[in-house]
């Protein structure tokens, strides 16, 4: 099974294993609830998903595995990814405007019945954000890496284009952020 | 037909291609940079139909983000329309009564046929040839007419519901939708005489537009291009969805790379749709087509929700984040023919500009689904 | 050079295989509609712009609650009321109620998406389709209908 | 003297008539048969099944603006309908539409013919280059390398012809022709069995050279958006659009003339101007039949059927024809 794999190579890249699974064993234990504190910490904990690897069920979140990771591992998690023969589905982020922060989502997917989704997430100050472009690795990115500057103003480090892709040439906004007024 | 070229310094020339352009089919506006004929660069200028639907379903409760779906892609909007009430519904937790998910498989896969079939008439116009187009239409009218007796619209259909469907279908379109089938059976054979088997468009196809299996996944290529070049990946098969397990039919796969084999891979998936139809109307459980108990309002509870369906055109995400009130936190829309359309820069370097065109058509493009 | 022949061959074959569909279509009837001479029926399900259902003493059914309003994406439905006393007789008595009454119902039709929301959300079965659908002008104003005014002009 | 400029310029004014209403007309065919093929009415509202649809096409076109864009060579630009419509009549004086119709008899029609035809080449590349639109030069330039390479196999055509014929007066063509179906030039003799095989090629060129579908790569409508009138409105577009029909009525009767035994009857009955009219018609309809089935061929489909198909086989018979008519 190439989840297991995946799962393996993805765990590897936490130097410090130890906390980490021993809260995926709770989170997935505790189901909803877990996930419910981890995505909106305003009710009861303020700080945000501790990095590391979820196995998800499938069935009820759509994807198997959720990997949260600092900006300067995205390349490494990416590079597993890439060698395992996944394709790239999409580029997106989420403004968590509470915690002053924005997640880059990504998702990527196989082709062959040996079905994983994997989803990488990474986050970012919200008064600087910053991540490196995976377009090196993945030229479809660039598109959705554009997409994504557009919409939230992250700067991909090392793109080679980014400029407006759906916006306007010289739109100096970006309408996803929470805080956009039009 | 790629040949040598030798750019002498200063002599191409930047070739506007769109936003106003009949072989665009819409407004995307390529950047062409060309030596003669051939392209040297291409770069491609999205946004001139770009709406923000991602924001407006930030702003607009569940029920309310339903018609702006058909509006993502007006040629196969029902597959959209399905992966979204599927996000929500596995979101909320919402049962599906089975009669109104076999409904929803039957019309989709209508709407697949119809989109195919505008896409067929759209690509060999492309090529030059205007008659098909008209056949094709006429065939995609009979569609058309069927769904609006049954949804209440030709195109931007706003006919499912979180657990259900709008309403439910009647004996008058089981009939018509039974006597499609043998008449749309009976259509692709003259399309295969008069396209298919025709030494011009045979020609003008055959090993031109080369899309690797590799380059595919680098740009995350779904649906039929990723098929015409050898990959087996359909998210009905590969991630059922729906009641599409229950089905049997087949996904044709093409290893030739080219355009032609994106072309035979459509016209084959309009015979496996219809065998979809032909099973799902013998299969049509009797039932109530929304569930008995579904919530007033829909509140997912709070969680990162996602969704592939298998559209007409590829593989369309939907992801859902939901912070467990009426309006999604975050609503992303990963739209195939985005990822696929990435890949035209790249593939038509060194084309000539014909070519390149004719390549630009057999991805399918519809560009209010890449702006969105 | 026999390959060369036989794909001249096969190519000229083809060709006349395309045109003896085309000659074979030509002399079959034509299958569009003469539009503005001669028009389709809408079907029974098809959705045009709404319009409200009177009782049968001709007032409109609704009562103003705006549930349409509120259910509407764009925002096109803008509805205004008044309450009115009326007496009604209950156990012999007359006792005064209050009800509300419809005073405007504007749809402004330049922004509606015809999803057909309003009239699902709808408790008191006080809205529909119309048929209408060749409607056309070159002026914003003519589509804001005041479907208030519609009603009573249909019962006219 | 004067008699004989008179007759000139009436015959002129009678070719630029037939000229037109041909124009005018094989349009209104053309727009009528590709909505027959498919299957809608066509051009059906004005005027009894759309017979006036010409007239009041002439007439908006009359009336709109002539838009020279800026930076546009206008000399070049005004020039270009011009020279399109203007060789297509000239052609129509030399064509013998029967035995006592035609303008002016020559003992080289045949030549004149192709002189003329060569003329609308130099039309659209003038058109292309001086309207200073990118895709009007690239259709130009595909249009000339077109036509050049479809004249080659034409007129190696034309002279096997002439070669068997002796002549190259349109009128002892026909003549040459007469009495019916055998002997017509279509129909393979003991001198000549490569005939059908000619008169296939014969037909494909014309084809290219009115840049007609499926070879009209010079207008080419999914890539170059018009082409070479890309630019061009009002007037100037129609005098485009004339041209090429009557470019079309040309080049039918001239296969009329060479193949099919000009005003001929098939069985040898009433020879007269009406049998002429009936051929040429009837391909024009084949051509317009032509037109609404094929898809486009490409620039280089459409040289390599030239240069390797068109072009050998038409030298073969060449010389396979001189060689039998030294043995015959």
């Amino acid at each position: 099974m190439i989840k297991d794999t995946v799962l393996q190579s993805l765990r590897g890249l936490f130097p410090d294993p130890e906390p980490v699974v021993e809260e995926i064993v709770t989170e997935a234990a505790e189901g909803d609830e877990a996930e419910g504190e981890k995505k909106k910490p305003a009710k009861k904990k303020k700080e945000p998903r501790n990095n590391g690897v979820i196995e998800h069920d499938y069935a009820q979140y759509g994807y198997d595995i959720d990997v949260q990771l600092d900006p300067g591992e995205l390349l490494a998690a990416v590079m597993i990814i890439d060698k395992a023969g996944f394709f790239l589905e999409s580029v997106t982020g989420v403004d968590w405007i509470k915690e002053e922060q924005l997640e880059v989502v990504y998702d990527f997917s196989r082709y062959d019945f040996d079905t994983c989704r994997v989803v990488i997430r990474t986050r970012t100050p919200r008064a600087k954000p910053k991540v490196p472009t995976i377009s090196k690795i993945y030229p479809g990115a660039n598109w959705h890496e554009r997409e994504t500057h557009d919409f939230f103003g992250i700067k991909f480090d090392g793109h080679p284009h980014l400029v407006p892709l759906l916006l306007p040439e010289d739109a100096d906004f970006h309408p996803l952020l929470k805080d956009f007024k039009p | 037909m790629s040949g040598p070229i030798h750019i002498q310094p200063g002599e191409t020339f930047i070739l506007n291609v769109g936003p106003q352009h009949p072989a665009t089919h819409g407004v995307l506006r390529v950047k062409m940079e060309m030596d003669g004929e051939y392209i040297v660069k291409a770069e491609t200028v999205l946004g001139y139909i770009h709406r923000m639907h991602e924001l407006m379903g930030e702003n607009r409760t569940y029920p309310q983000v339903l018609p702006n779906l058909s509006r993502l892609d007006y040629l196969g909007a029902l597959g959209y329309t399905h992966g979204h009430v599927l996000a929500v519904e596995r979101a909320s937790g919402i049962e599906v009564p089975e009669r109104a998910e076999y409904i929803r498989v039957i019309t989709v896969e209508l709407n697949r046929v119809a989109s195919h079939l505008f896409w067929f008439g759209a690509f060999v116009m492309d090529l030059g040839g205007f008659t098909p187009l008209m056949y094709a239409i006429e065939d995609r009218e009979y569609i058309l007419d069927m769904l609006e007796a049954v949804t209440g619209s030709r195109l931007t259909y706003c006919y499912y519901r979180f657990g259900g469907l709008y309403n439910d279908i009647d004996d008058e379109f089981i009939d018509r939708a039974r006597a499609f089938i043998p008449r749309m059976r009976k259509s692709l054979k003259k399309y295969d005489a008069l396209v298919t088997g025709n030494i011009i468009f045979r020609k003008r196809l055959e090993g031109i537009g080369p899309i690797s299996a590799e380059m595919c996944r680098k740009y995350g290529a779904t649906g039929p291009v990723a098929r015409g070049s050898g990959i087996n990946f359909d998210v009905r098969k590969n991630e059922p969805y729906s009641v599409y397990p229950e089905f049997d039919f087949d996904v044709p796969v093409y290893d030739e790379c080219d355009s032609l084999a994106r072309y035979y891979v459509r016209m084959e998936e309009m015979e496996q749709s219809l065998r979809i139809i032909e099973q799902g109307l013998d299969k049509l459980p009797e039932g109530p087509i929304m569930p008995k108990k579904k919530p007033k309002l829909i509140k997912p509870p709070v969680g990162d929700y996602y969704q592939a369906v298998e559209t007409a055109r590829g593989s369309f995400g939907i992801r859902i984040v939901s912070d467990g009130t009426k309006n999604a936190y975050r609503f992303k829309l990963r739209s195939p023919t985005y990822s696929n359309m990435s890949l035209f820069d790249e593939a038509c370097e060194g084309m000539m500009i014909m070519d390149a065109l004719a390549l630009m058509g057999s991805l399918d493009l519809v560009i209010p689904e890449i702006d969105r | 050079m026999g390959a060369y022949f036989s794909e001249i061959f096969r190519g000229l074959q083809s060709l006349a295989i395309g045109l003896g569909i085309t000659f074979k279509e030509f002399f079959k009837p034509v299958v569009t509609v003469p539009y503005p001479y001669e028009t389709i029926k809408m079907s029974e399900r098809f959705r045009g712009h709404i319009e409200l259902i009177e009782n049968e003493d001709g007032t409109p059914k609704c009562v103003a609650c705006g549930m349409c309003q509120r259910a509407c994406p764009s925002g096109c439905i803008s509805l205004a009321s008044k309450s009115v006393k009326y007496e009604v007789e209950v156990k012999g008595e007359m006792k005064t109620k209050k009800k509300k009454v419809l005073t405007t119902y504007d749809l402004n039709f330049t922004t509606c998406s015809l999803c057909g929301q309003c009239v699902e959300s709808c408790n008191f079965d006080a809205i529909t389709f119309s048929k209408e659908y060749n409607l056309a002008s070159d002026r914003k104003e003519d589509f804001h209908f005041d479907l208030l005014n519609r009603l009573e002009e249909r019962n006219s | 003297m004067s008699l004989t400029i008179l007759n000139a310029v009436i015959a002129v004014v009678i070719a630029i008539a037939f000229a037109a209403l041909n124009a005018a007309y094989l349009v209104w065919a053309e727009r009528r048969g590709a909505g027959r093929i498919q299957r809608r009415p066509g051009p059906n509202v004005n005027g009894p099944l759309g017979l006036l649809q010409p007239p009041a096409d002439g007439l908006k076109l009359m009336t709109k603006q002539l838009i020279i864009p800026g930076g546009a060579d206008k000399a070049l630009f005004m020039v270009a309908p011009v020279l399109a419509m203007a060789p297509a009549i000239m052609s129509f004086v030399t064509i013998p539409f029967s035995e006592n119709i035609v303008a002016r008899s020559m003992n080289i029609g045949v030549l004149m013919i192709f002189a003329f035809a060569s003329l609308g080449a130099m039309s659209i590349l003038l058109a292309g280059w001086g309207s200073r639109n990118k895709y009007g030069v690239m259709a130009a330039v595909r249009a000339v390398s077109q036509n050049i390479s479809y004249e080659i196999p034409m007129l190696i055509t034309v002279i096997t012809i002439v070669m068997m014929t002796g002549t190259m007066d349109l009128k002892e063509l026909v003549a040459g022709q007469s009495g019916g179906i055998w002997n017509w030039n279509l129909v393979p003799s003991l001198s000549s069995p490569l005939m059908p095989v000619a008169f296939l090629i014969f037909f494909i060129c014309t084809l290219a050279e009115t840049n007609r579908a499926p070879f009209d790569l010079g207008e080419a409508e999914s890539e170059l958006v018009a082409g070479f009138h890309t630019e061009y409105g009002s007037m100037g577009f129609g005098l485009f659009f004339m041209g090429e029909y009557a470019n079309i009525v040309i080049g039918a009767s001239l296969i009329t003339i060479l193949f099919l035994g000009g005003w001929g009857c098939p069985l040898g009955l009433f020879p007269g101007v009406w049998w002429f009219l009936l051929k040429i018609y009837l391909l024009i309809f084949s051509f317009i039949w032509i037109r609404w089935t094929f898809p486009r061929t490409t620039i280089y489909g459409l040289l390599n059927l030239s240069w390797k198909i068109l072009i050998p086989i038409s030298l073969f018979n060449l010389l396979f024809t001189a060689g039998l008519l030294k043995v015959f």
